[in-house]
């Protein structure tokens, strides 16, 4: 079978619209699960085929499109895009399957889940930019929807901040890719929108200042995405307002985009820009910056789920640390890093959503105790706590290490900052867990209830994954570093590292 | 000699004129099918236009040209003409005069084709006039309305005062070129570069710009335009933005463009400004629109300043991305006209005497009352907003990619700021079209489910199908747009 | 044939722990067996590896790559395979006097599972061949003893206790991946540049890797990491200034505490520095003459807990707490060791040091197994409250009047008969003392010996206060069941005897490094000879410290009333933990981090950036721009016109400025 | 003699220009719009285009200013002006 | 007599035109001063006409004499049908659309 790609997106987007035209509850759900479980089954497939030995793209498909404009639809995989393609198709389901409960505009609901994961994969697998910018915008709208329609109090400010914001950023990323085009067009005369073309001529572009300009755009677009201090705003006030799985799949997938372009696309252009070395340093101050300032905001925040938005972007700034240290296994730390929080932050996400359903508030101070109504899900949010806080043995502290040993190559005194992070990101966990989960019981609260069982499954698994990669990160981990190693032989060839 | 080619319009006037005589005959009942008889009359031009897409002809000893930009155009007309008729059977459902309603839009037509097919002055004039002077007396069609009769007049005053001010431009053209012919004056320009500097050029071009800024309503020429597209009835406002408006730019594609070549004036700067002005405008003051129509309007002035970039670079691709952004806005501006004409026809229905029809609390869910207007008006919104995949978002590309093209390639850093400028726009705009999605979607509605009449739907259907269409497979279309501008020859 | 199952002593208990967690509510005393079961199969395995290597002097290695170029693999030498007994040995039996203790806790599935897994985790620190494994291990076990202190998390003090366990432990732990990261570094950039090789069997981050590149480390760079390394010993091992965590972490049962305390995590920074003692050793001297750096800090650092712990175990009432900080005291004994007796016999001093941990895991356990029992009769910790339990209570009492003789180190010298304790503690201040001589530096010596005279004073207190007199409540207490006194028993002979190891225990772990990388790893000294009265002083503090808590808590020869009141500030400090408590939680924790930095991050984030920037600036502007355009549009139809036509003008000015013209 | 003429034509034709403006009565400006109108024939005679001149003097001044002057009356309320 | 002399004539009709848009409020007059604006560029383009020796200038010229009368036309009828609702025709009261 020749058009798995297309066809793992092809079915999600066809059961989205089945869901929407879906009458009852039960119908859209079963379409939902249905049609992501198939796309996860695809996925495995080429999981399972896919050789971690080699950098290129495998299962490549491409179609004409508009050929005026040379934009043809390309699709594959590499060690960049094939774990965060099994990320997404683990997530979606997963979420799914969390919300099994949702009953406001149950079709809509989950067919909008449902275009996250099209969007998504359309990102993860295009191979051509314009099509790549694309499915890029479209992650957006159902997202905005999400947030507006089953949010919470602020939503409406929420959802148009969330949009305005990453919609202004990625016109930014446009503007850029216009730049890579056209240029690439000058040197061959042809038209052509090929992702690895463009970046391959980004080289012959003769104006340094023209270089950084396009570099900065494309990391502004990609960094607002991710999000780096300081363009991270929209974040907490998003996943504050957002349902629970639309926090799950923002923070655990939407998030991910951004740093899959520094990847895809920044890391290899870097040492062809301009100015390197400033470049180089600039990305390593947003990371470190947004390791400690996500920390410390997390540390001053009085409802959980904001604090768990604001230690996303701490986690997130190890990515762009990872990513900015240009070492093969720092770089697929930094991959990893992706992967990991995408599966612990859905459990986080998925801990606040159960508390806000059952105990009604979120709020730190308001709850205490929970743990004794709610054991189960006590376990399993600590178990999500201690996986985000860097717990060996789970998968954030394998990315975390990878991240920390080998940029220190690189970057030493960033490092050395970022370790400071690691004692505060312990403490803020415990302190809500311990302000949140133990202690008295807040008779305030009434009698409350353990979460549901499928949302306890859902996270189950999801812990049962987090521990699984962190003991064994190699069936990522491999394919990842492959293609760090062909990434940054690139860096090496230029001498920006010796 | 054969006059073949012009068959639509020969139609058009026929079945216009038939309607008229018609209307005289049959009763005020049966005059519910006129609408029927017109609809057809244009799906019958229109086939032939799409036929002969790229035929090349020449008529009226050149005064008419049949050629790829004036084809694509008269695909925008006769697309919006045909909406807007099909949407007009249940908006003037049972109106008696109906008969001259459909008369007058068919004829605004021919005037359209005329002007996008007009190689002479003259014929640009009568084409512009005859479009200009229905489309008067259609913005006041409803003549118990006051804001109707309003906005005609308005519309009337500033469009007559444009008219004379593009007459007086184009007799100091034939002034200077002795010539009304527009490729003979374009030859003229080019060997009598001397004349660069005479400021008669300089006058008639502004006195020129000034007659299809109107049309198109770019500032300073736009005040008009939101008083005109709220008091008039939406269907009508349906035709002045998405089909008259265009009017305006294929007559600044076929005269403008030519000529600023010709003259080899380097006004660039200046239509960046005014492009820049217009859109940056259009979007800040539609954020604080209660009326839906006046938010399309302001959003639609805004739409115009980004079409006009194409005249700032001037490119084959610029041209081209300008003719798809024009092609693309006719869809999805008519489109959402007609919906809003669709709410209007649902907030009569629960209270005869309701005033504010497009108050956007009207729209308040939407989603619910009227699922396929909400879900189509949401496809325009996001259309225009410029995202993928849509014609709005095609032609935004290709525009502002060509105008990135030219900024690199001249390496001026100005130009550069006016895309930047631009794409903030276009996302500064997303600010306004989310506020009445959340209406629709969010909000609580606050009556019950209605059944969309289906001329409606068929109506918003096409234009829904246009937008997506062109989004999803746009080769074909940006092939038409690069031909068309191919004609000009820039 | 033992070690070839060596990977099952860690994977039985993990085995254990699951099969706990999710079927113990099922089974028998909520499923005890299956980690008793499991940790008497790792005894059992340990014990037949131990008696397999010991005659040959053989190691077991077994190693396979796992990810990035890290592997995973087992280590038993001498140093592993003895902390390995000892530590599955005593869990086992805490485990065993668990069964009657918490029988009436609903949560004991819970309980023993996570034991069960705790074990496991102790298990695997000990058994790592590599450095990040055994921080993995490592950090496990943190994670267990905030479980296990927080046990019963409905207590706002034990959730709190767990939180800063786990906080304070981390501290430690950053150091210690700060390590790691330096070592990584300077290892990867020795087998880079300098040809050193690096095979499939041979990993980057493995011990045996490392002690064979120690000379190739870049010294300043090896002062670091070792002392990165010893910064994660400080926190796990509780030492100044990262103590605060263990006395509060009584918070959690008392089987807990004896595990915690005795036996398990608290010794598992003795065994990092043990286990890199080579890298210690190898530092360069530059502090003192003829002490490498890292050695120097790792005493003084010990002594100086030795000594202040004991002060604070003075005047605690808590009979945990007590116990709590003589734990902290007696770590600092060890470390002593390794820094004292490492620069004057080398590697030796591991022996020494790995000889008190052992015995101190015996009497440690006794002593909380006993005050668990103790508490399990008279239902209060506070040892004011507390006895003339001894009539009722023979056999606990008598075994922890035989944990406190091991404790404050009571024998005979000379003809070498004496508790566990007597022998190991004496070594360690013989060479402190002999280090005195050798390097003139008699500071450490000092604490040592000061320390062992509190120690013997609190201890004897504790036991007074708490089996003699008159008992001061009301309470019936009784002496606890059989299955909590048989282990007391049993430890109680470990705690009298084992001390007649000594020798066999020195010589057998003097060959650990040797057997690892098969070189001689570091410097011999020559054994000095000793003066009685230094070989009788560390005996003579023991019995003196007896005499003075009879005199005063049993014959109530003195009167304390006056020292003991909250007039004296000296009292007062010693009382109040030297206010640690509250400059770490109050201060640094809430006031400084999270009302200060945090707040102000807070505070630049949605009000400047967000407020300021986005809301007002760019989201305030543009509306009340609009607002402002908007009204332009008069309505006025004239006013449209004299727009278009000073547009038009305006138009004609521009370019004719521009273009000039005629 | 042309000069003249042109001139009288010129002033009067710019004079009731200005008068269409200025006259308080809407009734005086159509009045002076048609001498404007009747002016501007004269000009187009004094530039040989006789044809245009009548055609003017027909259209203009036979149906526009009759029109306006009918719209006068219609739109007349009372004493207005 | 020459060319510019006539232009400038057309010139200051068409001044008079615009000014009296800007001024008048009375719709009658603001169409009357659209009469004088078309009026000038018709006197121009008789005269550019008459000095290029070419006809297309008067062709012209009738053209747009015819559609001004047309537009006239349509002009009082609009506003004689809002005189019908509003019951005035100052262009200062016919407002309620703005903003």
């Amino acid at each position: 079978m020749a058009a798995l790609i297309s066809l793992m997106i092809a079915i999600p987007l066809l059961g989205a619209i089945i869901t929407f035209l879906t009458r009852t509850r039960e119908q859209a759900r079963s379409i939902a699960l249905l049609t992501s479980g198939l796309s996860l089954v695809i996925s495995l497939i080429l999981f399972s085929r896919f050789d971690s030995s080699i950098s290129t793209i495998q299962f490549g498909e491409s179609y004409p499109w508009i050929a005026s404009l040379g934009v043809s639809l390309k699709f594959g995989l590499d060690g960049i895009g094939m774990p965060l393609v099994l990320l997404s198709n683990i997530v979606i389901p997963l979420t799914v399957l969390f919300a099994w409960g949702e009953t406001k505009q149950a079709n809509q609901f989950y067919g909008l889940i449902l275009l996250e994961l099209v969007g998504v994969l359309g990102v993860f697998t295009s191979l051509d930019f314009f099509v790549f910018y694309i499915f890029w915008e479209i992650v957006l709208i159902p997202m905005y929807f999400l947030i507006s329609i089953w949010g919470g109090p602020r939503k409406d400010y929420s959802a148009i901040k969330f949009f305005i914001y990453t919609h202004v950023a990625s016109l930014v990323m446009l503007l850029a890719i216009f730049s890579l085009y056209f240029n690439a067009w000058q040197v061959s005369g042809v038209p052509n929108f090929d992702m690895f073309y463009l970046l391959k001529n980004y080289s012959v572009i003769e104006s340094p200042l023209l270089k950084d300009a396009i570099f900065l755009a494309l990391l502004f677009g990609f960094l607002v995405k991710m999000p780096a201090v300081p363009f991270h705003t929209w974040l907490p006030d998003a996943h504050v307002e957002a349902p629970t799985a639309g926090s799950v799949i923002l923070a655990a997938l939407l998030l991910k985009m951004g740093g899959y372009g520094l990847f895809r696309v920044i890391l290899p252009i870097l040492p062809f820009s301009g100015s390197p070395g400033k470049l180089i340093s600039l990305m390593a101050i947003i990371g470190v910056l947004s390791i400690l300032y996500g920390t410390f905001l997390a540390l001053a925040q009085r409802d959980l789920k904001k604090m768990v938005a604001y230690s996303s972007i701490s986690h997130m700034g190890y990515v762009t640390l990872g990513a900015a240290a240009l070492i093969p296994l720092s770089v697929s730390g930094a991959m990893f890093q992706q992967f990991s929080h995408g599966l612990i932050t859905a459990v986080l996400f998925m801990s606040c959503g159960v508390i806000q359903h059952s105990a009604g508030t979120r709020i730190i101070h308001d709850l205490g105790g929970i743990a004794k109504h709610m054991p189960k899900l006590a376990f399993l949010m600590l178990a999500g706590f201690l996986a985000s806080l860097g717990l060996p043995g789970m998968s954030g502290f394998i990315a975390e290490f990878l991240i920390l040993v080998n940029s220190y190559f690189t970057l030493p005194t960033f490092v050395i900052l970022a370790l400071f992070g690691i004692v505060f990101t312990a403490g803020y966990h415990l302190w809500a867990m311990q302000r949140a989960v133990f202690g008295t019981y807040n008779e305030k609260l009434g009698h409350i209830h353990d979460g549901a069982d499928y949302g306890i499954a859902s996270m189950a698994i999801l812990v049962l994954l987090i521990i699984f990669f962190g003991l064994n990160p190699n069936p990522v981990l491999t394919m990842m570093t492959t293609n760090a190693n062909q990434l940054l032989n690139f860096v090496v060839l230029r001498g920006v590292i010796t | 000699m054969s006059y073949g080619l012009l068959a639509p319009e020969i139609i058009l006037t026929i079945v216009g004129l038939v309607i008229i005589l018609l209307g005289l005959l049959i009763t005020d009942k049966s005059k519910n099918m006129i609408g029927y008889f017109g609809a057809a009359g244009l799906v019958v031009a229109l086939g032939y236009v799409l036929k002969t897409m790229t035929a090349e002809g020449s008529f009226f000893y050149n005064a008419l040209v049949i050629d790829p930009l004036s084809q694509i155009f008269k695909l925008i007309f006769l697309i919006v003409s045909l909406m807007v008729v099909i949407a007009s059977i249940s908006y003037f459902k049972d109106n008696r005069n109906q008969d001259e309603y459909y008369a007058l839009i068919l004829l605004s037509t021919v005037g359209m084709m005329v002007v996008a097919s007009a190689n002479d002055l003259v014929a640009l004039f009568v084409g512009f006039e005859l479009a200009s002077m229905s489309t008067y007396v259609l913005a006041g069609f409803e003549k118990k309305n006051p804001a109707s009769l309003e906005a005609a007049l308005k519309y009337f005053i500033i469009g007559s005062l444009s008219s004379a001010l593009m007459l007086f431009g184009m007799s100091l053209v034939y002034g200077v070129t002795g010539s009304t012919n527009i490729p003979v004056i374009i030859e003229f320009f080019k060997t009598n570069p001397m004349m660069a500097t005479n400021s008669l050029d300089i006058i008639a071009m502004i006195f020129l710009v000034a007659g299809f800024g109107f049309k198109m309503a770019l500032v300073p020429f736009h005040m008009w335009a939101p008083d005109t597209y709220e008091g008039s009835p939406s269907v009508v406002s349906s035709l002045l933005a998405a089909g008259s408006k265009k009017m305006g730019f294929v007559a600044a594609f076929r005269v403008l463009v030519l000529a600023l070549v010709a003259i080899r004036i380097d006004i660039q700067m200046t239509f960046a400004i005014l492009a820049v002005i217009t859109m940056t405008y259009g979007n800040i003051v539609a954020i604080s629109q209660r009326s839906i129509k006046r938010m399309l309007a302001y959003s639609s002035i805004a739409q115009a300043g980004y079409i006009s970039l194409a005249f700032v670079v001037m490119t084959q691709m610029s041209v081209a991305g300008g003719v798809l952004l024009a092609l693309g806005h006719a869809l999805m501006k008519g489109g959402a006209f007609i919906a809003v004409a669709l709410v209007g026809y649902m907030v009569l229905s629960d209270n005869r005497n309701a005033k504010n029809l497009d108050d956007i609390g009207n729209f308040a869910g939407l989603g619910k009352r009227a699922p396929i207007t909400a879900f189509s008006l949401l496809v325009f919104f996001l259309a225009l907003a410029g995202i993928p995949p849509s014609a709005g978002f095609i032609g935004k590309f290709v525009l502002f990619y060509s105008i990135t093209i030219e900024a690199v390639a001249q390496a001026s850093n100005w130009l550069l700021l006016v895309v930047i400028i631009a794409i903030l726009n276009s996302a500064l705009s997303i600010y306004y079209y989310a506020r009445v999605i959340r209406y629709m979607y969010v909000l609580p509605p606050n009556g019950e489910k209605i059944k969309e009449p289906t001329p409606y739907v068929v109506a918003i259907l096409l234009a829904v199908i246009g937008t997506i269409g062109i989004g999803i497979y746009p080769e074909p279309f940006i092939q038409m747009a690069m031909n068309a501008a191919s004609v000009l020859g820039v | 044939m033992f070690s070839d199952y060596a990977a099952l002593i860690v994977l039985l208990p993990v085995i254990a722990f699951v099969l706990t967690l999710f079927l113990g509510k099922k089974l028998p005393h909520g499923g005890a067996y299956l980690p008793i079961a499991a940790i008497a199969g790792s005894f059992i395995i340990s014990l037949g590896t131990f008696l397999e290597i010991y005659p040959t002097d053989g190691i077991v290695q077994q190693s396979m790559p796992w990810f990035a170029g890290m592997n995973l693999g087992i280590l038993i030498d001498p140093l592993a395979v003895v902390m390995l007994m000892m530590v599955s040995f005593v869990s086992l039996l805490i485990h065993i006097y668990a069964v009657g203790y918490m029988s009436h806790d609903p949560a004991k599935p819970r309980y023993f599972a996570e034991t069960s897994l705790f074990t496991a985790a102790m298990l695997s620190v000990i058994l790592s061949d590599n450095i990040l494994q055994f921080f993995i291990s490592w950090e496990l076990v943190g994670l267990c003893s905030f479980l296990l202190i927080g046990f019963w998390y409905h207590k706002p003090s034990a959730a709190a206790a767990a939180k800063k366990a786990f906080l304070v432990t981390r501290v430690g732990d950053v150091m210690f991946l700060a390590g790691i990261v330096l070592l990584y570094v300077n290892m990867s950039e020795i087998i880079t540049s300098r040809a050193f090789s690096v095979g499939p069997e041979n990993f980057i981050l493995q011990f045996k890797t490392m002690f064979e590149a120690i000379p190739l480390i870049n010294p300043t760079q090896l002062t670091y990491i070792t002392l990165l390394f010893f910064g994660g010993a400080i926190g796990k091992s509780g030492q100044f200034p990262l103590h605060g965590w263990l006395p509060d972490a009584m918070e959690g049962p008392t089987t807990v505490s004896a595990l915690i305390h005795a036996a398990t995590m608290v010794t598992a920074g003795v065994y990092l520095v043990a286990r890199t003692f080579p890298m210690f050793a190898a530092t360069p001297a530059t502090l003192s003459a003829g002490v490498p750096d890292s050695l120097l800090i790792v005493a003084y650092v010990g002594g100086f807990t030795a000594l202040f712990a004991a002060t604070m175990g003075l005047v605690m009432n808590d009979i945990k707490r007590v116990l709590a900080y003589s734990t902290v005291s007696q770590l600092g004994y060890m470390m002593l060791a390794l820094g004292t007796a490492g620069a004057v016999v080398g590697a030796q001093a591991v022996g020494i040091s790995m000889f008190h941990l052992i015995s101190h895991a015996f009497f440690k356990a006794l002593l909380f197994l006993c005050a668990g029992s103790v508490i399990h009769a008279v239902g209060t910790n506070d040892i004011r409250e507390m006895g003339g339990l001894f009539g009722k209570m023979k056999i606990t009492g008598t075994t922890m009047f035989i944990a406190a003789l091991a404790l404050a180190g009571i024998g005979i010298p000379f003809i070498n008969i004496g508790t566990a304790g007597f022998f190991s503690k004496d070594m360690i201040i013989e060479k402190a003392f002999e280090y005195g001589e050798l390097k003139g530096d008699f500071i450490p010596y000092a604490f040592a010996i000061i320390a062992a005279l509190l120690t013997s004073i609190y201890i004897f207190r504790l036991w007074f206060m708490a089996f003699t007199g008159k008992p001061r409540s009301e309470r019936h207490s009784h002496e606890s069941p059989g299955v909590m006194t048989r282990p007391l028993m049993i430890l109680a002979l470990f705690a009298l005897f084992f001390g007649f190891a000594h020798l066999g225990f020195y010589d057998y772990l003097n060959k650990n490094f040797e057997l690892m990388t098969g070189e001689k790893a570091a410097l011999e000294g020559e054994s000095l000879q000793m003066s009685p009265i230094i070989v009788l002083l560390p005996v003579i503090v023991g019995v003196l410290g007896l005499l003075i808590s009879y005199a005063i808590y049993h014959r109530r020869m003195l009167d304390m009333s006056k020292l003991v009141s909250t007039q004296n500030p000296l009292y007062k400090l010693l009382l109040n933990r030297y206010y640690e408590p509250k400059i770490g939680a109050d201060i640094i924790g809430v006031k400084l981090t999270h009302d200060v930095v945090a707040q102000s991050g807070e505070f630049v984030d949605r009000k400047i950036i967000d407020g300021l920037v986005i809301d007002n600036i760019i989201g305030n502007t543009l509306f009340k721009l609009g607002e402002f355009v908007r009204k332009l549009q008069t309505g006025v139809v004239q006013n449209y016109a004299s727009v278009t036509i000073l547009g038009i003008g305006l138009l004609i000015i521009i370019l004719r400025i521009k273009f000039g013209g005629t | 003699m042309i000069d003249i003429v042109f001139l009288v034509i010129s002033v009067v034709t710019i004079f009731s220009s200005l008068m269409v403006v200025r006259a308080k009565k809407l009734v005086h400006s159509a009045i002076y719009l048609a001498g404007a109108l009747i002016g501007t024939a004269g000009l187009f005679i004094l530039l040989k285009a006789e044809f245009i001149a009548w055609v003017q003097v027909l259209v203009y001044v036979g149906a526009v200013v009759t029109l306006i002057l009918f719209t006068i009356m219609l739109t007349r309320k009372g004493e207005e002006e | 007599m020459s060319l510019y002399t006539y232009l400038l004539i057309s010139a200051i009709i068409f001044a008079i035109g615009a000014y009296g848009i800007i001024t008048q409020r009375s719709g009658i007059k603001i169409l009357m001063c659209i009469e004088l604006l078309l009026n000038s560029a018709n006197l121009n383009l008789v005269a550019f006409s008459s000095f290029n020796g070419n006809a297309t200038g008067q062709v012209f010229a009738i053209f747009s004499i015819a559609i001004a009368a047309a537009e006239a036309a349509i002009g009082f009828a609009i506003l004689v049908a809002l005189f019908r609702v509003r019951d005035t025709i100052n262009l200062d009261n016919i407002n309620i659309l703005r903003w």
